[in-house]
């Protein structure tokens, strides 16, 4: 298990939001977003859920970079892309562009930041509509946002950006959606992105229907896309793994919370957060040799997450719950150089006192 | 449109209704070049061109009715006027359905439960007494009056179903992603919404039409038909019960009947057909 | 207190609505029918005049005294308040035209009972003929007489009762003398328990209840059959036949208990709405049922009694949807929990 | 669930019992070919398989979606509905007799439906794809476990009873969840009451086909755990079907990689992923993200899944494969023992072994050098 770090420094939370340090303005924001939803609890209690509680991020494409939003299924995290997209108004705090706050945009502003932000879908079979030919989502994107100038122009541009995401245009062009895989209905999904060359992608889980062997032509071009680009993703997913592959940085969501941040290649050699380090134990690797040999305790996965304000969200599966996790909700602590993570451990005043699991 | 065109490659039902009902329409169509040689230039529902209850006869193959009406021309021109009703209220029927199911479903909040009490009390209260009473109103009962008072009835069932079928379409992905493409409201329900309602239009249609055709019936057998034409309807009401059966006039009760169900079963192989385009699991013959 | 019992809310919620539709439902029939610019009064006594063949002196005061009677003095709203206070209060509906004075509720409780012995007993049967006609076509579905069924089920179903009555009339009661069409039992025999008249109602009831059962069993074996395809194609089907169980139990415990709960609200909704019943059917078998007495009253124009049968008609629909709303959570768990969550 | 049985296949014979090194043969494959007959024409889903299951061996058979395995193991358990039907092939299943401890070999794909019923849960027993959904909604966890209790071993209730809590509480659930209903318990404890289920009689083979698909990741870790507590407290043979190669890296002792309806390569699994032979399982290798390894960038492997409408011809794989030759484009490889001594030059490795390894690949036939 990895040591907690001795050094506090508790992130202040004006240098939270800017945390991530990138030098451009950050052309995406999210401020303390909330997002809050009605249940019935049972037939005594009826409570607001937070699926996404203040959760704060930037997104700037100095220097583009890849994000990658990892959390179970429930954890909020495709409540937050919907609220990023401007798709589902958030409850509480703000989700900003450039600066300014998304319901207060002018019409130019809107269109500014329809054509800068753009999403990737999860379901490759739901995305096309059955009655047109694959290449009209091209075609209303380069209409939509004037990309082309005539008819053949627009051809042009739209063969080359089929091109650009290794499909031949002969292939794809005046087909029917339920005549192509699921690999090839994402990667049209990018030659759009291709087209419309948006400054930041918020993609949700968009490779979670596609197979092993065509996902990393997928993931292949999302790299190049930053790379030769300059274009920003905030890569959604539930799967370390693919995570890893791209590289970046990682933000952990757990249960609507962001729990631990960093650069990937540090999160996953040291993680801090107890809930990361039992992630991070659950993913079988393809190594043979190295299968688990220490044994899961069932409890710690099946016991349930909390959404109280006041209380650390992970305590019911903690085996490091201290009292004061379940009297406040933790802050986000350093714990090196950009790496964060909300976890009282990281405090020296209360490291001492590990109630044992 | 693709969907008739699958569905006329994989459904023999489908294949089954369109053919029974064009043979039906050719007939309804050609019906004047029959009966004009039998009764002249005259209107087929005018009384008298003949005697009455003649039997069979080479000039009147299927007889002639009380009111002195030749039975073969009381057939067709019958056949023109109940498929010509049908047709009319059918389509006032589902295009009403069609805006009310839109509105509700795609403006939701207020207007869609305001819209689907008063669609749900519509289709609370049996039609058939207030057909009567309006029918029995009118002052001249003519085609299009009487699809009119037929389609006030039967446009709640199509609204109900356009509306869930547009519930569930304003949920795609394909629509958040034309939203993200910056598509205007109305361009999304015309170009993205409604031409995978198509099937279900023609469902909606099929059904109200089938609905109408019914109502005309029902209204008619109790004498209630339209003043200045001949119904399918209207001829079972001349078989005045089974006094033109004792005459071995047979046709003039059959004919009908069996036309109408004819038109009835054809129209609801049709659906079926649809129906099965959309759902392919509800074939007989699972995998065709 | 209602934020806390969402189970209590959703049943108020379902309460206010079933009133309100019928409350809705009730004041569009009532103002439509007294809007038609006919005078009920004047027909009346013109079929009285037919009946008696004589002409009736000083109508003016007359004509005045029954529409009092009638309810049909002072203005709409007036009429409507008056109407809704017997109703509610008093449970009159007011005097009929076709007997008066018998009041309209004394007529519809003479002829309910007919209506609901045909319609309800046809009804049922054609369910449960259907439940397990639909299983087995559902079940058996490669075969080729599960794809015939189907198709005869399919044409079968949308044809009125009417129709298919007129057939049966014509080869069963008219040229084989078989059964008897006309009327609910034989005059020779005086109601009662007696087991001639039972007898007699039975086989007088055969025809009119076939020509609805041809149908509505049509209805239900389609809607069955699609109903057990879709729970065939479910996984805990699979698994049940993984466990290697006999193809009786699964079909019994697995697919039909899947079926029966939604069959079974369908089946609540159907007998609710077998008050409008099948009016032409009464008046082919000449069936003194409510929907005869609908079709005579409207004739006429007997306003109160179109409403009250109408009324009648509303509030069983709608009864029937609130039942099956109320009865719903109780039976399924699943329903009981989503409430709660919703 | 009409199936049509292979005519020629003799009724059940007992062949003789083959020995394959320690490990004594529990199912035989051989030749398996399940066609679906669709508008389109025949699909060949699984189109001539063969490949043995030993006894007490965990067997992970992998492939990307559409190569067939899922329909491989439905159709060997005979649970293939119309259209789809069971071509040709044998799968002979060495059943151990409970009073006379003899085995006796019975043809799965043959025999009739009564027969299969017997032995299923008894001696085969299964946990499918949507596990999620595969209890029953509208009665208890312990009505649907008792009655296949019942169904094969004739016990009391009260005895089928006692014997479901104790699978309950072998799977580590609290003895409340019997009484429960399917939807008032989470994702994973539904996982773990289908495979408790699937163990109450102790069967000789388990079938898991994608138990773990839809579950989270820590959710996954625990199942797949208490898959290898149950298989090595009731000595059960397990196959396993998976699309997710690391899964099979963690459980399985021996290892089937399928492409296009076919078995490409078959091998232990340290060798198989040590020292892939078939350029496809290389592919496949290559491509799996890891986080204990080195980021570096993956091609993957391009090209289409084909259709099983029609297959390409020779190798299936062949169009894309960087070694395809024309030999590869005209021939289809037979699935055959690695032999070192025939096979070309550049197919040697060093340290590379040929124990219990097969595969479908001219590059390891004389073939490759004409």
């Amino acid at each position: 298990m990895a040591e907690p770090l001795a050094q506090p420094a508790v992130a202040s939370s004006a240098a939270q939001a800017a945390g991530t340090a990138p030098t451009g303005a950050p052309i995406l924001e999210a401020r303390q977003v909330t997002k809050e939803f009605v249940i019935g609890g049972n037939a005594l209690r009826r409570g607001r859920i937070a699926a996404v509680d203040k959760v704060s991020l930037t997104l700037s494409d100095q220097p583009p970079q890849i994000i990658s939003l990892v959390g179970e299924s429930g954890s909020g995290k495709t409540t937050l892309s919907r609220m990023l997209l401007g798709l589902t108004p958030p409850t509480s705090g703000e989700v900003l562009f450039r600066g300014k706050n998304l319901n207060g945009l002018t019409r130019e502003e809107w269109d500014l930041y329809r054509s800068q932000v753009q999403p990737v879908f999860q379901d490759p079979y739901g995305i096309y509509n059955p009655f047109y030919r694959i290449e009209r989502v091209l075609e209303v994107a380069a209409r939509n946002f004037k990309l082309a100038s005539s008819r053949d122009d627009m051809r042009q541009k739209i063969e080359e950006a089929l091109r650009a995401v290794d499909l031949r245009p002969t292939d794809i062009i005046g087909r029917y959606p339920h005549q192509l895989s699921g690999g090839e209905r994402q990667r049209v999904m990018l030659a759009r992105l291709y087209l419309l060359r948006p400054r930041i992608i918020v993609a949700d889980e968009p490779v979670s229907m596609i197979d092993v062997a065509v996902r990393t032509l997928f993931l292949n071009i999302l790299i190049d896309f930053r790379d030769k680009y300059g274009i920003s993703c905030l890569f959604i997913t539930h799967n370390l793994s693919t995570a890893y592959y791209l590289g970046g940085r990682i933000m952990v969501l757990c249960f609507g919370r962001v729990v631990e941040q960093g650069e990937i290649d540090t999160v996953i050699r040291n993680p801090a957060h107890p809930y990361t380090q039992q992630l991070l134990r659950s993913v079988p690797s393809s190594d043979p040799d190295k299968r688990w040999t220490d044994k899961m305790d069932m409890r710690t996965v099946e016991r349930p997450l909390t959404h109280e304000a006041n209380k650390c969200v992970y305590i019911e599966r903690c085996p490091f719950a201290m009292p004061v996790c379940s009297q406040q909700r933790p802050p986000d602590y350093e714990v090196n150089g950009s790496q964060r993570s909300a976890c009282f451990l990281h405090d020296p005043r209360y490291a001492g006192r590990v109630r044992e699991a | 449109m693709r969907f008739l065109s699958s569905s006329w490659k994989n459904s023999g039902k489908f294949r089954f209704g369109v053919v029974t009902l064009a043979i039906i329409l050719l007939i309804a169509i050609i019906a004047p070049f029959i009966y004009r040689p039998i009764i002249g230039n005259v209107s087929p529902a005018r009384p008298g061109t003949f005697r009455t209850w003649e039997p069979p006869s080479a000039r009147n193959p299927f007889g002639t009715d009380g009111h002195g009406r030749d039975i073969l021309t009381d057939f067709l021109a019958g056949l023109q006027s109940t498929l010509a009703i049908g047709f009319i209220a059918g389509f006032m029927a589902t295009s009403f359905g069609v805006v009310v199911g839109f509105v509700a479903g795609y403006r939701g909040g207020r207007v869609d439960t305001a819209l689907t009490t008063f669609a749900n009390m519509l289709l609370v209260i049996p039609s058939y007494p207030i057909l009567v009473g309006l029918t029995l109103v009118t002052p001249q009962k003519t085609l299009l009056s009487m699809a009119f008072i037929l389609a006030l009835f039967s446009w709640p069932f199509a609204a109900r179903t356009i509306r869930a079928q547009v519930l569930s379409m304003r949920e795609q992905p394909y629509v958040e992603l034309a939203k993200v493409s910056k598509q205007r409201d109305l361009a999304i329900i015309f170009t993205e919404i409604l031409p995978n309602l198509m099937p279900y239009l023609l469902m909606g249609f099929a059904f109200s039409t089938v609905g109408a055709m019914v109502g005309e019936v029902g209204l008619a057998v109790i004498g209630l038909g339209p003043s200045d034409i001949i119904t399918l309807g209207m001829m079972i009401n001349y078989a005045q019960g089974w006094s033109s059966f004792t005459r071995g006039l047979y046709g003039l009760l059959l004919a009908p009947i069996g036309a109408l169900i004819l038109i009835f079963v054809a129209i609801t192989m049709i659906n079926r057909g649809l129906e099965e385009y959309l759902n392919p699991r509800l074939q007989n013959v699972t995998g065709k | 207190m209602l934020k806390r019992h969402p189970l209590l809310a959703y049943y108020l919620r379902k309460f206010a609505a079933y009133l309100f539709t019928i409350w809705g439902a009730f004041t569009i029939t009532f103002f439509v029918f007294r809007m038609l610019p006919v005078n009920p009064i004047d027909s009346w006594v013109k079929a009285l005049e037919r009946q008696y063949a004589a002409k009736v002196e000083g109508g003016g005061e007359m004509v005045n005294y029954y529409k009092e009677q009638f309810g049909l003095n002072g203005t709409l709203p007036e009429q409507y308040v008056r109407y809704l206070y017997n109703v509610l209060i008093k449970q009159d509906l007011g005097p009929s035209f076709i007997n008066f004075p018998t009041k309209v509720q004394d007529l519809i409780a003479q002829r309910l009972p007919w209506t609901v012995a045909l319609l309800g007993t046809s009804v049922v049967l054609s369910w449960v003929l259907g439940l397990i006609v639909g299983m087995l076509a559902g079940w058996f579905r490669e075969s080729r007489i599960s794809g015939a069924l189907t198709n005869v089920a399919i044409s079968l179903s949308q044809i009125p009762p009417y129709l298919i009555a007129v057939f049966l009339v014509l080869f069963l009661g008219y040229q084989l003398r078989a059964l008897p069409y006309r009327g609910a039992w034989d005059a020779q025999y005086p109601i009662g328990f007696t087991w001639d008249f039972i007898r007699s109602a039975l086989t007088h009831a055969i025809l009119p209840a076939m020509s609805i059962v041809l149908v509505s069993v049509a209805g239900w074996i389609l809607s069955t059959r699609s109903l057990i395809i879709t729970i065939l194609g479910e996984d805990y089907l699979t698994y049940a036949e993984a466990k290697g169980l006999k193809t009786w139990d699964i079909m019994r415990r697995y697919a039909l208990r899947n079926a029966m709960l939604p069959q079974a609200t369908a089946l609540a909704l159907t007998l609710g709405a077998v008050m409008n019943g099948t009016l032409l059917i009464e008046i082919l078998f000449v069936y003194p049922g409510i929907g005869e007495l609908l079709s005579r009253s409207i004739q006429l124009f007997d306003f109160n009694t179109i409403t009250g049968v109408v009324l009648l008609s509303i509030v069983s629909v709608m009864t029937a949807s609130l039942l099956v709303d109320l009865a719903l959570p109780l039976i399924d768990p699943r329903i009981r929990t989503s409430i709660q969550a919703a | 669930m009409k199936t049509t049985s292979t005519p020629a296949a003799p009724a059940a014979p007992a062949p003789a019992r083959r020995h394959d090194g320690a490990q004594r043969e529990l199912l035989r494959i051989s030749d398996m070919r399940i066609w679906y007959t669709t508008v389109a024409g025949e699909a060949k889903v699984v189109d001539g398989v063969d490949v043995v299951i030993n006894r007490n061996e965990l067997f992970g058979l992998a492939g990307e979606s559409g190569c067939g395995k899922s329909t491989l193991v439905e159709g060997v358990l005979r649970l293939i509905k119309t259209p789809g039907y069971i071509k040709s092939g044998q799968a002979i299943f060495y059943r151990t007799s409970p009073d006379t401890g003899q085995e006796i070999g019975v043809d799965l794909a043959s025999i009739s439906m009564s027969e299969m019923r017997r032995l299923r849960w008894s001696h085969i027993a299964y946990v499918p794809q949507g596990a999620m959904n595969s209890l029953n909604p509208v009665m208890r966890i312990e009505d649907q476990i008792i009655d296949a209790i019942i169904e094969h071993s004739k016990v009391s209730r009260r005895e089928a009873r006692e014997k479901m809590l104790e699978r309950l509480d072998m799977v580590g659930l609290p003895a409340s969840v019997a009484r429960m209903y399917p939807h008032e318990l989470s994702g994973g404890m539904k996982q773990r009451v289908t495979i408790a289920a699937s163990v109450t009689l102790s069967p000789e083979l388990l079938v898991a086909d994608e138990p773990t698909t839809a579950l989270d990741v820590n959710v996954q870790r625990v199942i797949l755990q208490e898959l290898k507590d149950i298989r090595a407290r009731l000595g059960l043979t397990i196959i396993y079907v998976s699309h997710d190669m690391a899964v099979h890296a963690e459980l399985a002792d021996r290892m089937g990689i399928m492409y296009a309806g076919v078995m490409m390569e078959v091998g232990a699994t340290g060798d198989v992923f040590k020292d892939p032979l078939h350029p496809y399982t290389q592919g496949l290798i290559r491509s799996i993200p890891d986080i204990g390894k080195p980021r570096v960038r993956v091609e993957g492997i391009p090209g289409l899944a084909p259709s099983p409408l029609n297959w390409p011809a020779g190798c299936r794989f062949h169009p894309r494969c960087p070694f395809a030759k024309e030999v590869c484009k005209r021939e289809e490889p037979k699935l055959a023992p690695l032999d070192l001594a025939t096979i070309a030059p550049q197919a040697q490795r060093p340290g590379r072994h040929a124990a219990g390894r097969s595969v479908a690949c001219h590059l390891y036939t004389e073939k490759w050098n004409e």
